[in-house]
């Protein structure tokens, strides 16, 4: 009952939309416009859950004075105050919310990912080798690419730019799609699998 | 020497890494950019676009991590658009998006302070389920969406009075450090034909080939050059209108320094691959 | 150098995160933290404008969508994931979500991702270009095809699907490390532009 | 409340626009030949209305579509469309089984407009229970769903089902010996992946069975988790596989542990214990981002064989260059199933692989056609 329920709403549930897909009719489409609906309103509920957690998380922290707590009533006092201001004071495009999110969001976000670009860099003094044949083509065209497609590239030769879009757009390309479509049967097999109930997984970690 | 080289602390590379980066903006070589075809095309669609036309989207569809690949992206789109009089529809499928198409739009209209929310261009809230949102648009926009961003209701903005679906839709562009576009391709263009292009970071834009053959996808700008490329088509067009603005090309800036850091990156390589190569023989020998 | 308080709370954060490069300190620490606690809180602002009010509060209050009912108790289930006695309850919503898109997309999945793939991949006219990618995807697929050994002409396809795979490969290294790179020269352009003002 | 109260009024508040005034140009020369017709395929709520063009299409910036129930009166706007365009498709409320007539008219930039054509003939929307546009994908769903579920009866009916050889499965072997040898640690890095993912739970089984051999061969295995789930689950996976091979003594719990949840921090964590255990080989395998790059590199400084596998496809060529054998996309999945024999993952990679063997035959059968111009297959795949 805990698990044949579940796996009977997913699979009438599905059925009915792949049914839908084929059916043009008033109706159908009547179905699918309420789907669409139902699905965002219950998805809301999710985020509770979410959140849940991560306060959870932090508080336990905090209570228990584990080391670093310090950190976490940061993380708690932020998010707080940055939920407040929003539902408080409003999120039009002059707002604080906005302004905060701008000036301390953005770029602490885009810092982040650009500790990459010099964890990168040591990487291929360090480690990016060419010990196999294969690894050798690769870095070869990763050289081709590197030097293609950047200003440098079109200085160095016009016709740079025309080799590496003749890169991607055939070779890559072909490998990008074979690639694909593996991945493509893989997916809807998944997919199939989980409608008809053979791949349960995702019932896991509620109990039995 | 060699061994030594290979075990140098990397905050050394790091350093050299930032001042390769630090010395092209200080001082500018100015490489020409040179266009490709798949920005081209994303071009060349809205240049088709008649005044009073079908209207464009914008969508922001990433977080605030890849803002210097895409973030110029969102500018010139949304500047070639105002230099034609075409209609812009604005979004992005999460939450950050929303507000970083908005800095853009602001940004923009400093130049274009006679375009009007509702008349030239409409910022669309943000919605959970994006693919979702996607293929109400396709039904009828006016249903996806309840209000505007700033909670005017769609129905009584003029610029959507004849905007409905997809069929008034001349082309989406999706700007994306992910794989957006391809939710995008299956909703919007699979189901309802909508022309689909994107905006990605380089990191993405291998994958987006086989759709771009496909026609799935109009055209596509890849990373910085990508943005590069389509700064420098905007920037034609306002010169050759005569209009009289002072566009920071952020992208071609950034591509000089680009230049540059590739050339060390492959010094780096190929310095690293002879280190390697050398201390192993070496140990062979021994 | 700029005179708004905001740039200078924005470069000094990005100092902060910059700071992980020489190594792990309270500085970059704090940065981290605050970086998880502000993106939280935006996205609670964000839900709370543009769904619990437009998508819940009006319908059910002003033009009187009761069926939405139905979703909403569905949906509050999710919440019987915080009582272990009653967590097995939360996979009703789950099964709902999950199912439903899982329809949706399953056949779109086939149209787009492997019907209209396929397609473009045939060859309908005779050119070298077009007969070098068709070899390349029907070599990858073949190198992706697990049931036979790789022996005789499928071990050579397979290698040469091997090669295209990474020649593939380095395009997407080389596209990665553009990626990255820009990411770099954005902070920089921020802190030498915005901040500092030394570069126009 | 009040906020609700003030968010609902702002919502309804409608904007103050001037709307231009309704002037009619003699000069611009309507469209003409206006007909309308039911949209096949559809719910019975779209009407194709077409036109031939103005003779002043380029002067004009669109088209504007109007309707009525009746003939002669009562026309209202339903769309508009640019101009070049000499089709529309009208959703505007369109209500089965209703007769509707249309008229069209050009509107110029200045919002000066032309004279209206002359009305259509009547059009009735209907609609259908079957959209015959998508026959390829129903049966292309029927055979695809037909294969997978043959793959899987004959998996489950016991039999056994060939899986090729993978490169870098039997370097496992080696390389964990070599640890022996040396007496160094085996690190097992099952990637940022939670439970959910299928990348995670390949390592999972590719890890039940490295841990077998450390517990033959008596080597210290060491896994730095991620997720606090995905931990508890190589906890139990390590101890069974200790327990299976009768040496449940060798079995450590506390190499085994959770390191920290975020990735960066997660990578460094991992770069240490690199740096001071010196493992002699490194094995990472699951779901695995931007930090691929981190944790090669320093295996790779610090000496260690290194055998990658993910699906990851963009960070694949990272683990190539930087490691001795690398385990790509779908083969970690075969991997998983080669090594654990388990009938639900086999069944699985067996049906991708009669799917593929279809596609196969299908691209080079629409080649050959497509070649001596016979387009039957290329058009039967197109939608």
């Amino acid at each position: 009952m805990r698990k044949s329920i579940p796996l009977r709403i997913c699979l009438v549930s599905g059925i009915v939309m792949i049914i839908q897909f084929f059916i043009p009719h008033r109706y159908s489409q009547t179905v699918y416009n309420y789907t669409l609906d139902w699905l965002i309103v219950s998805g809301i509920f999710a985020i509770v859950i979410g959140l849940h957690s991560n306060f959870h998380l932090h508080i336990t922290r905090i209570v228990r004075k584990r080391k670093g707590w310090g950190y976490n009533v940061v993380t708690m006092a932020a998010t707080l105050s940055m939920a407040f201001i929003g539902i408080a004071f409003g999120i039009g495009a002059d707002s604080l919310f906005m302004k905060i999110y701008r000036n301390i969001e953005v770029p602490m976000d885009a810092t982040m990912f650009s500790l990459l670009g010099f964890f990168m860099a040591s990487a291929a003094f360090r480690a990016f080798r060419a010990k196999t044949k294969e690894a050798t083509v690769l870095l070869i065209v990763a050289l081709i690419i590197m030097i293609g497609r950047v200003p440098l590239g079109y200085f160095l030769w016009h016709r740079f730019p025309e080799l590496v879009e003749w890169i991607m757009m055939y070779p890559n390309m072909a490998a990008q799609r074979g690639i694909g479509l593996g991945i493509g049967l893989g997916m809807a097999a998944m997919e199939l699998k989980i409608i008809l109930g053979i791949e349960r997984g995702w019932l896991g970690g509620a109990g039995d | 020497m060699w061994n030594k080289l290979l075990n140098l602390d990397r905050r050394w590379i790091f350093i050299v890494t930032a001042i390769c980066v630090i010395l092209p903006f200080l001082f500018p070589i100015g490489f020409p950019t040179n266009v490709t075809p798949p920005t081209q095309r994303i071009y060349d669609k809205i240049e088709s676009v008649t005044e009073d036309g079908p209207a464009v989207i914008v969508s922001f569809d990433s977080d605030a991590a890849p803002l210097p690949e895409l973030y110029p992206m969102a500018v010139s789109l949304i500047r070639h658009c105002f230099i034609n009089n075409t209609k812009v529809i604005l979004w992005g499928m999460n939450m950050q998006g929303v507000g970083i198409i908005q800095m853009a739009l602001e940004d923009v209209k400093k130049d274009f302070p006679e375009k009007k929310s509702g008349i030239n261009y409409v910022l669309i809230p943000y919605l959970p389920y994006p693919a979702i949102i996607i293929m109400k648009m396709g039904e009828d926009m006016h249903k996806a969406f309840n209000t505007d961003y700033y909670g005017v209701s769609i129905d009584s903005l003029p610029m959507m009075k004849d905007i409905r679906n997809f069929d008034q839709i001349a082309l989406a562009v999706s700007l994306t450090g992910g794989s957006a576009w391809g939710t995008w391709v299956s909703f919007a263009n699979q189901k309802y034909g909508c022309k689909v292009a994107t905006g990605i970071t380089a990191v993405g834009a291998p994958d987006c080939y086989p759709y771009l053959q496909t026609g799935q996808l109009v055209g596509m700008l890849g990373g910085m050059k990508g943005a590069a490329e389509y700064e420098t088509l905007v920037e034609a067009k306002i010169a050759e209108k005569g209009l009289n603005f002072k566009t920071r090309k952020a992208a071609c800036i950034g591509m000089d320094t680009q230049s540059v850091v590739h050339i060390v990156m492959i010094i780096f390589i190929i310095l690293g691959n002879i280190a390697y190569f050398v201390t192993r023989r070496q140990r062979n020998v021994a | 150098m700029s005179h708004d308080i905001w740039v200078w709370v924005a470069a000094l954060l990005t100092l902060c995160i910059l700071s992980f490069l020489y190594k792990d300190n309270p500085f970059y620490k704090f940065a981290e933290y605050l970086l998880i606690g502000v993106a939280l809180g935006f996205g609670i602002a964000i839900v709370w404008y543009n769904i619990i009010i437009p998508k819940i509060w009006i319908p059910l209050r002003y033009q009187h969508q009761y069926h939405l009912f139905i979703p909403a108790c569905l949906g509050s289930l999710y919440i019987c994931r915080l009582f272990p006695k009653y967590a097995w309850l939360s996979r009703w919503p789950i099964a709902f979500s999950l199912g439903a898109s899982i329809g949706m997309s399953l056949p779109l999945t086939l149209q787009a991702g492997i019907f209209k793939q396929v397609q473009s991949t045939m060859l309908s006219g005779f050119s070298i270009s077009a007969i070098i990618a068709f070899i390349g995807v029907v070599a990858t697929l073949i190198y992706f095809y697990f049931s036979a050994e790789h022996k005789g002409f499928v071990g050579g396809v397979a290698k040469t699907g091997i090669w295209y795979v990474m020649i593939s490969f380095g395009a997407i290294f080389g596209y990665t490390v553009m990626a990255r790179m820009s990411l770099i020269i954005g902070r920089f352009e921020f802190l030498l532009h915005n901040w500092l003002g030394v570069i126009k | 409340m009040l906020l609700f109260y003030i968010l609902t009024q702002i919502s309804v508040a409608p904007l103050n626009i001037v709307i231009p005034p309704n002037v009619i140009s003699n000069i611009i020369i309507p469209p003409s030949e206006v007909t309308a017709y039911d949209n096949s395929n559809d719910g019975g709520d779209r009407i194709n209305v077409e036109w031939s063009l103005s003779p002043d299409d380029s002067l004009i910036s669109g088209y504007e579509i109007w309707r009525s129930e009746v003939k002669d009166s009562g026309y209202y706007k339903v769309g508009y469309i640019g101009r070049t365009n000499t089709h529309y498709q009208d959703i505007a409320e369109v209500k089965e089984g209703v007769q509707y007539y249309y008229e069209v008219r050009c509107r110029t930039s200045k919002y000066e407009y032309s004279e209206f054509t002359a009305p259509s003939e009547a059009a009735t929307s209907s609609s259908q229970w079957y959209n015959t546009y998508k026959t390829n994908v129903l049966i292309g769903l029927i055979i695809f769903s037909f294969v997978v579920l043959f793959a899987i009866f004959q998996a489950r009916k016991g039999k056994t089902l060939f899986i090729r050889k993978i490169n870098g499965l039997d370097a496992l072997d080696e390389a964990v010996g070599r640890a022996t040898e040396m007496g160094r640690p085996v690190l097992y890095v099952p990637g940022l992946g939670s439970i959910g993912d299928i990348a995670t739970i390949a390592a999972i089984n590719i890890l039940s069975q490295v841990a077998k051999k450390t517990a033959e061969y008596n080597t210290p295995i060491l896994v730095p988790n991620c997720d606090p789930i995905v931990m508890s689950v190589t906890q139990e996976v390590v101890k069974e596989a200790y327990l299976e091979k009768g040496r449940p003594e060798g079995y450590n719990p506390d190499n085994i542990f959770y390191l920290v949840g975020s990735q960066f921090p997660y990578a460094a964590g991992v770069g240490g214990i690199m740096m001071r255990e010196k493992p002699a080989t490194n094995l990472f395998m699951g779901t695995f981002m931007a930090e691929a790059l981190i944790l090669a590199e320093t295996g790779n400084i610090s000496g260690a064989v290194q055998i990658a596998g993910t699906d990851a496809v963009t960070q694949l060529p990272f683990f190539i260059t930087s490691c001795d054998y690398t385990i790509m996309g779908e083969e970690l999945y075969a991997a998983s199933a080669y090594l654990s024999q388990e009938p639900m993952l086999v069944s699985s990679i067996k049906g991708q692989d009669y799917n593929k063997l279809i596609l196969i035959f299908f691209l080079i059968l629409g080649s050959i056609l497509g070649l001596i111009n016979n387009d039957f297959i290329l058009n039967w795949f197109h939608n």
